[in-house]
């Protein structure tokens, strides 16, 4: 097990409070839970909240993104589970300035169910809550499903666009319409290449041949479309812009961002040979391409791969997402 | 013949057993299709239940909400949470009571289903634990003796992950494997099939 | 072989397309070679030129860090292999102003006697140049041999420290006295975990068993001071404190700053583990840190491993080191 | 009989083969304690080289330079540099002539050793390409026949590369390896033991 690690128990904990040390400018644990992380200096106030939540393991998702312009507070579960709905109450109570909060975060299960306690508990206190769910990985249901989809990195464009627009000073309705049309606007696809260990697990979450590649896998190893050899890196990105591009056509003219994320252990610069692919099929396509995204955005530890997220931006959209923020790990200026 | 917060702590200390002897087994059960925590869950749910049950309050709807808040502090999963929603439910409806009588069971598994079918949003039928708590529900009914209950609880939640065995899941991270599954138990009424041995005492 | 890639041979150059493709608001390439990427937007004229260059697969370094604040070109070699004399020349001309360049570059041979000829070349054009060579790394000489360490990722520090005095219009002698500084004033060590592949070499450049790790590897599998079982994290990262400080005593009332940086696969989650036990003993020592640095800023593909480069500063530095600077991979404000 | 561009297309020619063949071992060879590219830089370095063959000009000046930018075009690894560094001082020397004196090759093996002492800052007697050539430049000091001077150079590379074998290395990336590179060859004095008998027709 190639990890650096003490007790696996502990790597949550510890890994937060690392990062707190690290980054107290950006950073701060709220309420009691010691699983919630807030932005050190509160947005201003009136400002709406938006709160987010999910397991560990995926940095900078989800709590790396807790900073001006982009998230209020983060709830953080184990390694690939989701927190409490007592830990998602506080980073709710940790959000809230008067104005209400959205809970953004991904589609599965133990989170809706979840969040949805936490808004129940924190109605009590007067706090007005509202949910952007992302479904964005469309290899984990056909589009007439959806809404049953996963999660996944598109959750990167929604939590910069919902960011900026709260940060502009909408309110509540406006910062999840805004993040809801985000969300409607994304579509992701993902291959991966290799497993991560969950530390309390000890082992790799799933098995795959070392020539091997699973088209569509899940961000926590959930099963793809294809399992087959490796291909070479212009296929696999033609493959993966043909599934993206078949769910959300673009026509000539389109403004679209693009991201070419690394699931963690593949390294920049295979994702700069992919973007070539990526960039001639939207040329192709008519779409102008703005502010591509490339590198780790949402990850699963050192598992090796990479997955793709469209967005299909309107002037709202593309104003927002070229706002200013700030975190440890992305910064627009 | 009445059952009380005495009764509750009985039956929590046979849970923790059994939730710690069955942890490999629903670990393994939930990672098959899914993220092998169930085994995690439950055993950290029970384990904090055996931990509150020497202070647990007589009135059995304060007792019953500290047994949901040890599966909301210690579990974000989603047996975990739908297992809180369950105690919830019971214990809202047993607030201010001291005993209750083995005839107001099936209401009261009925109550849990109902509120964790509001907070999953599956449908019944749909191969989860709602289809083992309302096999459990239905089964007693019309019963009143607690052994007929027990008995009853223990060979529904049985039969009823039978019964769905073949059907493909409808639900959570097992849905996306559709076909598959026909034939696999679904591990949260495998799970559920122990827990009502172990409550029922009739493992 | 778990990489995303298409004919290894075409590897770097599929790499820079993408690369150019993705940040053209930073890097275009220059010269003629193919592999020389220099500033989309050149320096004010006058200003001194900084060049670096070295073999690839360390992104962001070498290429990575051309940019405002930062390098004004750099030559690109092949996978862990100098870039050739003929590239460094054309990276000499493109980051002339005509005020002179400073090389900024690791201790290696190839490099050294490249970036010697590059020199002897553009000297016929009246181009100026100094050098300043990072040796950084502690593991690979001792400290009476000091001069024969390798460069490893001290060069981030002199890359953001010299950048920042040139921006700030010191002259050539200026910028090649504070990247001396900074080059004196920093140490590292590294621990590898696994090995990366090259991609033409198609194989492991090392071999190593599943539960050891190597203290003080080179970033091209060059060898440590010890092999050993996979310790807990708070022992690797006490033991590398160790090191550092035990080559580079600190002082009560020393400002420092502190690079812990992943090898490639090593998960950020990781690093902030190892961060609090970094922070913990710094702050034994009395100093305080500085814009303390986590990620993955120095690397080796898909290495798994960690390295920590402190840097001592004295009041220029840490001006200089917060001075703000934009590149595709970093960013300060 | 003096040498003209003819012969050096012979031995490029010579070479080129000799490096094709060699590819593999001069990469293992500088793979157990370096980086393994040695057999890249030859066979791309003498590929290139022998591209330029027929087009290389008369004048052995502008013929070495040619030679020397095949290296530094195609490689920047220590060896392909010090080659270029070389190949450059013998065509600084040889500029303006369309032949050269057999007896001149001894000094012309010598100054490319001193261009290359120069550039790479390394001792003679450190266990490297230099050793080679030192030893190639001595043994053919006093020697003006061509067949004795291809002889001598063959033997005198194969000789230093045996007689440095049990030195440590001092230099690059074997350095680091101290004591451990006792009895290992330089690859570079390796590599040059090939050249030199591909060149001098003595393979
Ligand atoms: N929405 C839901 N409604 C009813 N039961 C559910 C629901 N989601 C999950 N379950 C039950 O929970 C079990 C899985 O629980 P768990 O392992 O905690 O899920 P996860 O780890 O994916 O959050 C399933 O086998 C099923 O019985
Ligand atoms: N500074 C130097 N001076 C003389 N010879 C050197 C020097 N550096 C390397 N060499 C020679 O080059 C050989 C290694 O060449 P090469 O594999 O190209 O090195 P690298 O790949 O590390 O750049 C050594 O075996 C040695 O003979
Ligand atoms: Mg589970
Ligand atoms: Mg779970
Ligand atoms: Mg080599
Ligand atoms: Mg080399």
């Amino acid at each position: 097990m190639k990890k650096i690690l003490n007790n696996p128990v502990d790597y949550v904990d510890e890994m937060l409070a690392g990062l707190t040390a690290a980054h107290p400018e950006f950073y701060r644990l709220a309420g009691d839970t010691g699983r919630v992380v807030a932005r050190a200096m509160p947005g201003k106030p009136g400002k709406v909240g938006i709160v987010t939540g999910g397991g560990s393991g995926h940095l900078p998702v989800f709590t790396g993104y807790v900073g001006p312009g982009l998230l209020d507070a983060c709830a953080i579960g184990d390694v690939f589970a989701s927190p409490s709905a007592e830990q998602m109450a506080d980073a709710l109570r940790a959000a809230d300035s008067g104005a209400g909060v959205l809970r953004l975060y991904g589609n599965y299960g133990g989170d809706i169910m979840n969040f949805d306690m936490a808004g129940e508990l924190v109605e009590f206190e007067d706090i007005t809550c509202t949910t952007v769910i992302l479904a964005d990985d469309i290899a984990s249901a056909p589009p007439a499903e959806a809404a049953k989809r996963r999660g996944v990195a598109g959750m990167v464009y929604a939590f910069k666009i919902a960011g900026a627009a709260a940060e502009a000073g909408l309110d509540l309705d406006g910062v999840t319409r805004v993040a809801q049309k985000a969300a409607d606007a994304s579509r992701s696809v993902g291959a991966a290449l290799s497993s991560c260990i969950v530390p309390q697990a000890g082992k790799p979450t799933f098995d795959i041949a070392e020539d091997e590649m699973e088209m569509g896998m899940g961000i926590h190893g959930e099963p793809g479309v294809w399992r087959d050899k490796l291909r070479p890196a212009d296929a696999i990105a033609s493959e993966m812009m043909d599934r993206l591009l078949a769910d959300m056509p673009l026509a000539a003219g389109d403004r679209v961002s693009i991201l070419v994320n690394s699931l963690g252990a593949t390294p920049p610069e295979e994702l700069y040979i992919l973007y070539r692919i990526v960039k001639t099929r939207l040329d192709a396509a008519g779409a102008e391409v703005v502010m591509p995204l490339v590198g780790r955005y949402a990850t699963s530890m050192e598992m090796a791969g990479v997955s793709f997220t469209l967005i299909k931006l309107d002037a709202e959209l593309e104003t927002y997402l070229k706002a200013p923020c700030d975190c440890a790990f992305w910064s627009v200026k | 013949m009445t059952l009380t917060v005495t009764d509750l702590r009985a039956a929590i200390a046979r849970l923790a057993t059994a939730m710690e002897r069955e942890f490999d087994a629903l670990n393994a059960a939930d990672g098959a299709l899914g993220d092998g925590d169930l085994g995690v869950t439950m055993k950290r749910g029970a384990s904090a239940m055996a931990d509150l049950a020497p202070d647990l309050p007589d009135d059995l709807g304060q007792a019953l909400l500290a047994c949901a808040q040890a599966f909301t502090k210690t579990s974000g999963s989603s047996y975990g949470t739908l297992m809180a929603t369950g105690l919830m439910s019971m214990a809202k409806t047993l607030r201010g009571h001291t005993s209750v009588d083995p005839a107001q069971i099936s209401a009261l598994i009925g109550g849990a289903r109902d509120a964790m079918q509001t907070r999953g949003k599956a449908d019944l039928g749909g191969k989860t634990v709602l289809d083992s708590l309302d096999a459990m529900a239905k089964a007693t009914a019309d019963l009143t003796s607690r052994e007929a209950i027990a008995t009853a609880v223990a060979e529904a939640a049985a039969a009823a992950q039978l019964a769905l065995r073949d059907k493909p899941a409808t639900i959570g991270r097992a849905r996306i494997f559709g076909e598959k599954t026909i034939g696999m138990d679904d591990p949260g009424m495998l799970a559920m099939t122990s827990i009502a041995a172990a409550i029922a005492d009739r493992g």
